[in-house]
């Protein structure tokens, strides 16, 4: 296998909740305490996106997936870990360092009618990024490359001097992929692209995406939580649970053998064309809030084959027969 | 007679530069412990025909013709007195967001024994006791303990339970529920969808379930209806449209699922989006999507025509149809 | 891109902003009037009969003239004089336009400072916040009065006494501006951290944007509906503030009279027959205000429902 | 008279204390006259009448020798005599307000319990209006320590002395409940010595209302029955009120400008000083400004006083004033600053407006700035603007008194001409009125003084606008005109309520 | 809760001093005190004599560390004028400013929430747009001018002749435009019920209510308007909710949607906001008081700027910091009592 384009690595992220230092001090029992409080949204994640390849990253709402892709993109920065891309460590530039990872990687967001600023047409949208990234470009180069985005995600070059809010929703979205292609990138990380959309919209997005990844060579890290989506376009699938990545492997194995329990009860949950009722396996009890969390392994407390083990020590990624990397001890022990 | 008769239901926004239609001629009917589901995408009308049943339209919107018939009495007709009568008594709702749903300042309690006593005429404690039964039935955990917590101490799943609860608490007739799960994650959607599945057929209550999940509608529903631009376009069995959809929207809509194509294959899409109420245009409201659209689709909605055990609004449908039936008179 | 400005015409003339002008009579009205008595303040030099802060011209014996169509009233002074002898419509004319430029300088201010210390909270966050809206807080306690208190007797400890009346509007604008930029710091405030959180911020990051691009490009623009809304309505506020300060003596000197200290000159008189010295000015500052609220009302409307606090 | 009606008047202010040494002011005037009672007090016509001392005669040029009445009673119930006299004539020799006053005093001789003398250290002319301000204070009562230490006795100005708080004197009221600001309740003293007096009000309620409007206000609904002062722009409506009783008097404060020379070199201009004095319409002023509510004046003494010159009458002549300003060169003018209170005096920052027009019509442009009083003396005490407006009472009831503080040649050290902001200075005229001062034969005096006026006048020293008239007004059933006086502090103790 | 209390209270401490600061770094401008204290006549010397005994003349910093150190043992000095500790004088003054206050407040009250649910929920009655409109008009007429009038409608009184009174209909309608008059306009009258220590209170007494009535009108005058807007406003937004569609949905009668889910979710912006309002209020009092002689805080505070009472005028400025900072307190600890989703922290919700 090559080396990876992105790594990350022992990646962690913890929001404080308890804000400053006066706020921290409660009084309990009698006595002052110092409490301090955190959303541990990624504990621990380590994950490699080779070239070339879409590696899906599925998992329940607040699994801490929308922070990977943040974290990665820099918009935040990581508690612990580090995050590579070509073998450059890039968690820890300054601004002006950054700038060249900022081109070659792009991110396109959940929401199209959010990342479209309102008070720009699209011209000003797809114009502003070249400009900034090729201030030496001649209006004409710039033109020309805004003609060409444009055409190659199939919107009429007459929109560009009208407003977002005047397009639907899947126009914006094109409008938003073409924005994060204005400026030629290699690498691109897409959260939740097409929860938003519409079923028949969602197809022509995917598409695009596809179309996209061929023509330019392009990686995505995708970031999803509808499973149907990740079997038809994913490489490579990381499931997540609770900041945590419990079972990471190639599409076709995950879906036709799913190891952890969790995928296993996610991927049955999935609603099929074909089922006249629901059958699913069931769990007990909700996702346990990221504030408090389960010691051991995280998935424990609904999880039908926990044991003692899984309630003290932390499953890590081990990678078994099939190829597939699973974090549990039911499987490190054959009990599954 | 079925329980829920809609009939020829127009529905309207009154906005600047005149009204918008946002619901064109719905009918549908709903049979007791009927359980049917309304499919379509975002801004079709699905949730503009939900609470039109409840006359409970916002605002600018009113009903604007048709009858909706409920044990032959016509709700869009009945004075808000009667109507109030059959709100959450004999008709209750399911909202889409339960963050949304319930009052946050009042215990889930006080919300729950309030819509009892605002029907039945018995004590508050024997409203307490019924909500207790009910919050029970829908399998939340420590029940006594959630009637006097406040809905934000609650997690999501527990809060569509509760409403869920709520929606049972006096023996209605039909449960309306609108996208009741599309707020939260597929396991908790799956326990979500099995609960409301069971609840209704131990009652026997219908359930009329608007969601765009196919998958679901396939699970949970006999019957389907699917809507386009404020119009019914495809109705009948849920298995027969699912397996063999008539509407070329339809069969888009089911083959644009990523699971029907092929892994890394490019998805079947319909071309373009659904059109805003602003300029729907004439006749058929998907023909510029269309591609078996003829110039007979720009002149006139088509009317529905029959096609096994589904009702189908397509002029192409009909004139398979009708192909069909002179090959077969003339084979005859 | 020629044709930018003109579809910007048509944009506007399309858009709902011009449309529900068009069909609100109430708007319409406001805005006529309010278009009126800036036109009137603007050229009051051109359309004054005479020039009310040219002492030569007033003669002690005209004073309290009543306005025309009462007797004993002279035809030279349509809306009748003032206690000095003064032509109230020219003082009016010239009051209003102290008046209107109070209002409207105070309000820069006050959108200049409330912007930049609102949007630099909102989008720093932190402890720029933290500090940024202390400083706020404890300036709220202050009311405008105080305000006008203090800065007034700095103004007048660094200036002299002397200089002072020349200084005036500059320093009621002053005042004004600084005693309520925090109501426009915490509205902006509030949107910035309602933008700040949309992706098309994200977006702008992403992008490897300054901060300052971001801050100044990406979200100003988007939190300037709201800020326009308060801004009408503070306009109106500053009218009135200026006038209560200068009802209180505390505002404009008389002899370049604004609306508020025409009406505090009057005052005295009101009660012994010659109400027109207060009563029309006052007449005339209530309709300013009134249409100018009239106006943020409607604008409230138009543009976000929401906003109420004026 | 029985006592027995109950009188509710609004003044613009409360006295500031019950220590009457505490500040010479109109407002402590008027409470010192309801609680206490002056050796002598001026007539409505300016003359004497024997109040606590029931006669007196001159001993020798430099002595006046006082007859006690018999059998007063203090609040208290001490009984008064002269020892009572000699405590207040040291205590008024210490007040820092008061001092100046009886400067010319050099002490006071005890006779017996009921007769003292006042001893001058030169002839002093104005011996008796001095004594006016003596309102003897009960010594026992002021005297001693109070409870925590403090001399009784202590004249403080700031802080709360025994003597600020607690009050016998031998008036006909007592004071019996006091809020600062809000109001002050007098009650009739039972043993009251003057039973002559016609006084029939038992019990005075006295409300600050600052405000002139609403004081108005108040008279005419009904809330009170008597205010004080009235504003002139509201004469009209209370004369025209049916229930209402407006008495007017012309008052003795006169209101000037003063134009400082040494800040304007043309002012050293005798002939712009008289052009100045052309162009003001004083007329014009009073009848318009002040609603007729003053006496236009072209000097500072008021008809009654000794300086007063009835000759001198304004001069109001635009042309006149222009081919002043042309003679001296000034033909277009030159701009100065103005300043003028704008809450001290009656309609004080109008007139000066008024001034400032006037000024324009003989191209003298004037930057005016109008301040509130705490805020314009000290500008005034700095000479900070060209011309300033000062309004003048004299103290003592006499033209003498004007003249020291308006026009003498400033002096720092002996206190001469302290508020000259003019500082216009013509030692001849000063040799004249010094010579006045020790005059003892008052006709004389009278002529001295009036030459005084006429030099001033002559030399267009400052710029006289008018006196100030008094206003008081009243429901008709409240008979306030036989209590009145120019000087301003009603004998409210002869008040009768009908 | 802990930090919130310390932050309030480092905040009330915050505002104090810099009030204190910023007023004794300006005194100078706010003119002289002895021109109050001394009559005109007396001499330079016994001035200076004065500025002297009073410690005038001693530098800025001295006088500011003095009396720091002094407000720091609770004594914020005397008041030239009052010569009394300032606090006593504000305490005495306080009680008419509560009383005026909290009379506009209970109008403001009582009028604001029906009004404002009723144009909420009937925005296009005649009736609502009435109110609106009126309150607009409101908003947009200063404090002192709707004083005036009130003083001269129903305190003197008009008589109205505009039509021929020789007429039947014409005397009536002379009649009804006229008005009485009779309403005290100034001062708190005479009937004060003593409540404890200086505190007195006019709400008990025929006399001290109607003494009330003007001041308190118009003082609440200004702040109406604002509230019936706002609670129009939120109650709109409200209504449009989720929750109350839900709240039908269940068949709830419109009283009960109204006046329990709607009115309580309103309310809870309409706390905050109220609050800060009231606050400002405090420094509303100072027109009114003038205007009506009212003899609060307000009065007090624009005379001792005429007097040049400058530990008056710290003293009152730190105060009103003070009851600012802790209206707001009060009103944060209700809203987080009211509303069961916050958590009280240093934190704005
Ligand atoms: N700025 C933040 N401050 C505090 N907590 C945060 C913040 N951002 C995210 N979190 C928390 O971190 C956890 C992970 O959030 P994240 O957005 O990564 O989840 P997600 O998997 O993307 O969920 P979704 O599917 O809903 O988008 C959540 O519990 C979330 O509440
Ligand atoms: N208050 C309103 N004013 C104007 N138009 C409205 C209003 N409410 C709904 N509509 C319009 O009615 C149409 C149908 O809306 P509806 O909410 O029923 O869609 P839906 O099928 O439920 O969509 P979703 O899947 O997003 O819930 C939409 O086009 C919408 O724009
Ligand atoms: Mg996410
Ligand atoms: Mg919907
Ligand atoms: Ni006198």
């Amino acid at each position: 296998m090559t080396s990876p384009l992105v790594s990350i690595r022992g990646l962690e992220k913890r929001f404080d909740l308890s804000g400053s230092l006066l706020e921290q001090i409660t009084f309990e029992g009698g006595r002052f305490r110092r409490k301090q409080e955190a959303v541990h949204a990624i504990n621990g994640v380590d994950l490699e996106v080779h070239k070339g390849e879409a590696l899906c990253v599925v998992g329940e709402s607040g699994c801490g997936k929308s922070t990977v892709a943040r974290t990665v993109m820099g918009l935040l920065s990581p508690s612990a870990g580090e995050i590579h891309y070509d073998g450059q460590r890039i968690d820890n530039l300054e601004r002006k360092d950054s700038l060249p990872y900022r081109r070659k990687m792009q991110m396109i967001f959940q929401n199209p009618y959010a990342s479209l600023n309102p008070r720009m047409t699209i011209q000003q949208t797809l114009e502003e990024p070249i400009r900034f990234h090729h201030p030496d470009w001649s209006p004409v180069q710039v033109r020309d490359k805004i003609h060409e985005v444009m055409h190659s995600v199939g919107i009429d070059p007459d929109w560009g001097s009208r407003f977002g809010h005047e397009f639907s929703g899947g126009q914006r979205q094109r409008i938003a992929i073409a924005r994060a292609l204005a400026v030629d990138p290699e690498f691109i990380v897409a959260d939740e692209p097409i929860s938003a959309l519409d079923v028949s919209i969602q197809a022509q997005v995917l598409n695009l995406l596809m179309d996209a990844q061929e023509s330019r060579g392009l990686t995505y890290l995708f970031i999803t939580h509808d499973l149907a989506v990740v079997e038809h376009f994913g490489t490579r699938v990381a499931v997540m649970y609770l900041g945590r990545v419990c079972e990471l492997a190639d599409t076709k194995t995950l879906f036709s053998a799913p190891r952890h329990p969790y995928t296993q009860a996610l991927l049955s949950a999935i609603p099929k064309l074909e089922d006249d009722r629901p059958n699913h396996i069931r769990l007990k009890g909700e996702v346990p809030t990221p504030v408090n969390l389960p010691s051991g392994c995280v998935f424990h407390g609904r999880c039908p084959y926990a044991n003692e083990r899984c309630r003290q020590e932390v499953p890590q990624l081990i990678t078994t027969d099939g190829g597939t990397q699973v974090a549990c001890h039911a499987v490190d022990e054959g009990r599954l | 007679m079925a329980l829920l008769e809609v009939k020829d239901l127009d529905v309207r926004f009154a906005v600047r530069g005149g009204d918008l239609t946002a619901l064109r001629g719905i009918s549908f009917s709903l049979d007791k412990g009927e359980r049917l589901g309304l499919v379509g995408e975002s801004g079709a009308g699905k949730s503009v025909a939900a609470f039109s049943i409840l006359n409970l339209i916002a605002k600018p919107g009113y009903i604007a013709g048709g009858q909706i018939l409920f044990e032959g009495k016509d709700l869009a007709a009945m004075s808000e007195r009667e109507l109030r009568k059959i709100r959450g008594n004999r008709i209750a709702m399911i909202f889409q967001d339960p963050m949304m749903t319930l009052n946050p300042v009042l215990t889930i309690g006080t919300q729950m024994v309030e819509a009892i006593l605002a029907h039945r005429k018995i004590s508050k404690k024997e409203a307490r006791a019924i909500a207790l039964d009910r919050l029970q039935k829908v399998q939340i955990p420590s029940p006594e303990k959630r009637l006097d917590q406040y809905p934000h101490e609650l997690s999501g799943g527990m809060r569509q339970r509760v409403i869920i609860a709520i929606a049972l608490l006096l023996d209605p007739e039909i449960i309306i529920a609108d996208e009741p799960t599309t707020a939260l994650d597929v396991t908790i959607q799956a326990e979500i969808m099995d609960l409301l599945l069971n609840l209704c057929e131990q009652e026997n209550v219908a359930l009329m379930l608007i969601t765009h999940d196919l998958g679901v509608v396939s699970q949970v529903t006999q019957r389907m209806l699917v809507m386009y631009s404020g119009r019914i376009i495809e109705q009948g069995p849920t298995r027969e449209i699912i397996n063999d959809a008539q509407h070329p929207y339809t069969q888009g809509l089911i083959n644009a699922l990523p699971q029907m194509g092929e892994p890394g294959e490019r998805l079947f899409q319909i071309p373009g989006s659904m059109p805003s109420l602003k300029n729907v245009p004439t006749g058929c409201p998907f023909h510029p999507r269309c591609k078996f659209a003829t110039e007979q689709c720009k002149q006139a909605m088509p009317e529905y025509v029959r096609s096994g055990n589904v009702n189908v609004a397509c002029y192409e449908v009909a004139n398979l149809i009708e192909q069909e039936k002179r090959m077969q008179e003339a084979e005859s | 891109m020629t044709t930018a400005t003109v579809s910007r015409w048509d944009r506007f003339r399309e858009s709902f902003f011009w449309y529900s002008f068009k069909r609100d009579k109430v708007a319409i009205v406001s805005f006529s009037v309010l278009l009126l008595m800036v036109l009137a303040a603007v050229f009051a030099p051109l359309l004054a009969p005479a020039d009310p802060y040219d002492l030569a011209l007033i003669n002690i014996m005209n004073s309290e003239l009543p306005p025309v169509g009462l007797s004993g009233a002279d035809p030279a002074f349509p809306l009748g004089t003032d206690a000095q002898g003064r032509d109230l419509l020219s003082t009016i004319l010239y009051g209003t336009r102290v008046s209107l430029m109070i209002g409207f300088g105070a309000v820069v201010l006050q959108a200049f400072l409330g912007i930049l210390f609102g949007l630099l909270a909102g989008y720093l966050g932190g402890k720029v916040d933290a500090v940024l809206m202390r400083i706020a807080d404890v300036q709220l306690s202050f009311s405008t009065l105080m305000v006008a208190i203090i800065v007034g007797a700095v103004f007048k400890a660094s200036f002299g006494n002397l200089m002072f009346g020349e200084i005036a509007i500059y320093m009621l604008i002053f005042i004004i501006g600084v005693a309520e930029w925090p109501q426009i710091a915490r509205t902006v405030r509030a949107s910035v951290l309602a933008e700040k959180k949309k992706e098309y911020v994200d977006a702008a990051k992403v992008m490897g944007f300054g901060t300052r691009r971001i801050m100044f490009r990406h979200i100003l623009p988007n939190t300037l509906s709201p800020i326009f809304v308060i801004a009408t309505v503070q306009i109106a506020n500053a009218i009135i503030s200026e006038a209560a300060l200068s009802f209180l003596g505390l505002g404009m000197p008389e002899t370049q009279p604004s609306l508020g200290s025409l009406i505090k000159s009057g005052f005295d008189y009101i009660q012994s027959g010659s109400w027109w010295i207060t009563l029309i000015p006052g007449l005339v500052l209530v309709v300013l205000v009134l249409v100018i609220n009239l106006l943020g009302d409607w604008l409230r409307d138009v543009m976000n429902p929401r906003l109420y606090k004026g | 008279a029985e006592a027995t009606k109950e009188l509710k008047m609004a003044y613009d202010a409360d006295p500031v204390t019950l220590d009457i040494h505490e500040q010479l002011s109109g407002g402590i005037l008027q409470l010192s006259h309801m609680t206490f009672d002056p050796l002598l007090r001026w007539t409505s016509d300016l003359g004497f009448e024997p109040r606590l001392a029931e006669s007196w005669e001159r001993v020798d040029e430099n002595t006046m020798r006082f007859k006690l009445r018999e059998g007063v009673k203090f609040h208290s119930g001490n009984e008064l005599t002269a020892a009572d006299v000699k405590f207040t004539f040291d205590r008024l020799k210490q007040s820092q307000d008061f001092k100046a006053i009886f400067k010319p005093f050099s002490g006071i001789n005890i006779i017996d319990d009921y007769t003292f003398e006042l001893v001058t250290s030169e002839p002093y002319p104005l011996l008796l209006n001095t004594a006016t301000y003596i309102f003897p204070f009960d010594s026992k009562f002021y005297s001693g320590q109070t409870q925590d230490g403090k001399d009784k006795s202590a004249i403080l100005k700031h802080g709360n002395s025994f003597a600020s708080e607690n009050l016998s004197g031998t008036g006909p009221y007592t004071v019996t409940e006091r809020k600062q600001g809000v109001r002050v309740e007098f009650e009739r003293f039972d043993d009251y010595w003057d039973t002559e007096s016609p006084g029939n009000v038992g019990k005075i309620v006295l409300t600050p209302i600052k405000e002139n409007n609403t004081r108005v206000s108040a008279l005419l609904s009904g809330g009170v029955d008597f205010i004080a002062p009235v504003p002139p722009n509201d004469l009209e409506r209370i004369r025209n009120d049916k229930n209402g009783n407006l008495v007017t008097m012309s008052g003795t404060r006169i209101i000037l400008f003063h134009m400082n020379q040494e800040r304007v070199e043309a002012f050293k201009n005798p002939k712009v000083r008289q052009a100045i004095a052309y162009a003001i319409n004083q007329e014009g002023i009073a009848a318009k400004i002040m609603k007729g509510f003053a006496t236009p004046a072209a000097q500072m003494s008021p008809e009654g006083y000794q300086g007063y010159n009835e000759s001198l009458t304004p001069r109001f002549d635009v042309a006149k004033a222009q081919e002043l300003m042309k003679e001296a060169g000034y033909e277009d003018g030159f701009t100065i600053t103005m300043m003028a209170p704008n809450n001290r005096y009656v309609n004080d920052d109008k007139i000066a407006q008024a001034v400032a027009a006037m000024l324009a019509r003989i191209n003298i442009k004037v930057d005016l700035k109008t301040l509130p009083k705490a805020q314009y003396w000290p500008e005034y005490d700095n000479r900070a603007a060209d011309m300033m407006m000062i309004g003048w009472h004299a103290d003592t009831e006499d033209s003498a008194n004007f003249y020291e503080f308006l026009t003498f040649c400033p002096d720092a050290d002996s206190g001469a001409g302290q508020y000259n902001a003019g500082n216009y200075c013509n030692p001849e005229i000063d040799a004249l009125v010094q010579k006045a001062n020790v005059e003892t034969d008052l006709d004389k005096r009278a002529a001295m003084l009036q030459e005084v006026e006429q030099r001033l006048y002559d030399d267009a020293a400052f710029v006289p606008l008018h006196w100030q008239d008094l206003a008081w007004a009243a429901k008709k059933n409240v008979k306030i005109e036989p209590v009145l006086n120019v000087m301003n502090f009603p004998y409210l103790g002869d008040l009768v309520i009908e | 809760m802990l930090a919130f209390l310390v932050q309030r209270i480092s905040q009330a401490f915050l505002v104090m001093f810099v009030i204190s600061v910023i007023a004794f770094a300006i005194q100078d401008g706010l003119g002289d005190p002895l021109q109050e204290m001394v009559g005109m006549s007396v001499s330079e010397e016994e001035r200076e004599a004065i500025r002297e005994e009073l410690g005038l003349n001693d530098p800025m910093v001295v006088q500011y560390l003095r009396f720091a150190g002094n407000a720091l043992q609770g004594d914020l000095g005397n008041s030239y004028f009052y010569s009394k500790p300032t606090l006593e004088v504000i305490a005495e003054h306080l009680p008419a400013t509560l009383e005026l206050v909290i009379g506009a407040s209970l109008i403001i009250v009582f009028l604001s929430v029906p009004i404002g649910v009723y144009a909420a929920i009937r925005p296009q009655a005649w009736l609502s747009k009435f109110f609106m409109g009126v309150s607009t008009v409101g908003i947009s007429i200063p404090v002192f001018l709707t004083a005036i009038v009130l003083i001269q409608l129903f305190s003197i009184g008009v008589t109205v002749n505009w039509f021929p009174s020789d007429t039947g209909w014409g005397q009536w309608l002379n009649d009804f435009f006229s008005t009485e008059g009779g309403l005290p306009s100034y001062g708190r009258g005479d009937e004060l019920t003593h409540l404890f220590g200086t505190w007195e209170s006019g709400f008990f007494t025929g006399t001290g209510l109607m003494h009330l009535v003007l001041p308190s009108v118009s003082l609440a005058s200004i702040m109406l308007p604002l509230f019936i807007r706002l609670i129009r406003a939120e109650m709109m937004e409200v209504l449009q909710s989720d929750y109350v569609r839900y709240a039908r949905a269940k068949g709830l009668s419109a009283g009960r949607i109204n006046f329990l889910h709607a009115l309580k979710n309103t309310m809870l912006p309409v706390i905050t906001v109220g609050g800060v309002q009231i606050g400002i209020m405090v420094a509303y009092t100072i027109l009114t008081e003038t205007v009506f002689q009212w003899p609060g805080v307000g009065l007090m505070f624009l005379e001792a700027i005429t007097r040049s009472d400058i530990p008056l005028i710290v003293a009152y400025l730190m105060v009103v910091g003070l009851i600012f900072v802790v209206t707001n307190t009060l009103v944060d600890l209700i809203y987080g009592l009211v509303n069961p989703t916050v958590k009280l922290t240093g934190k704005k919700a």
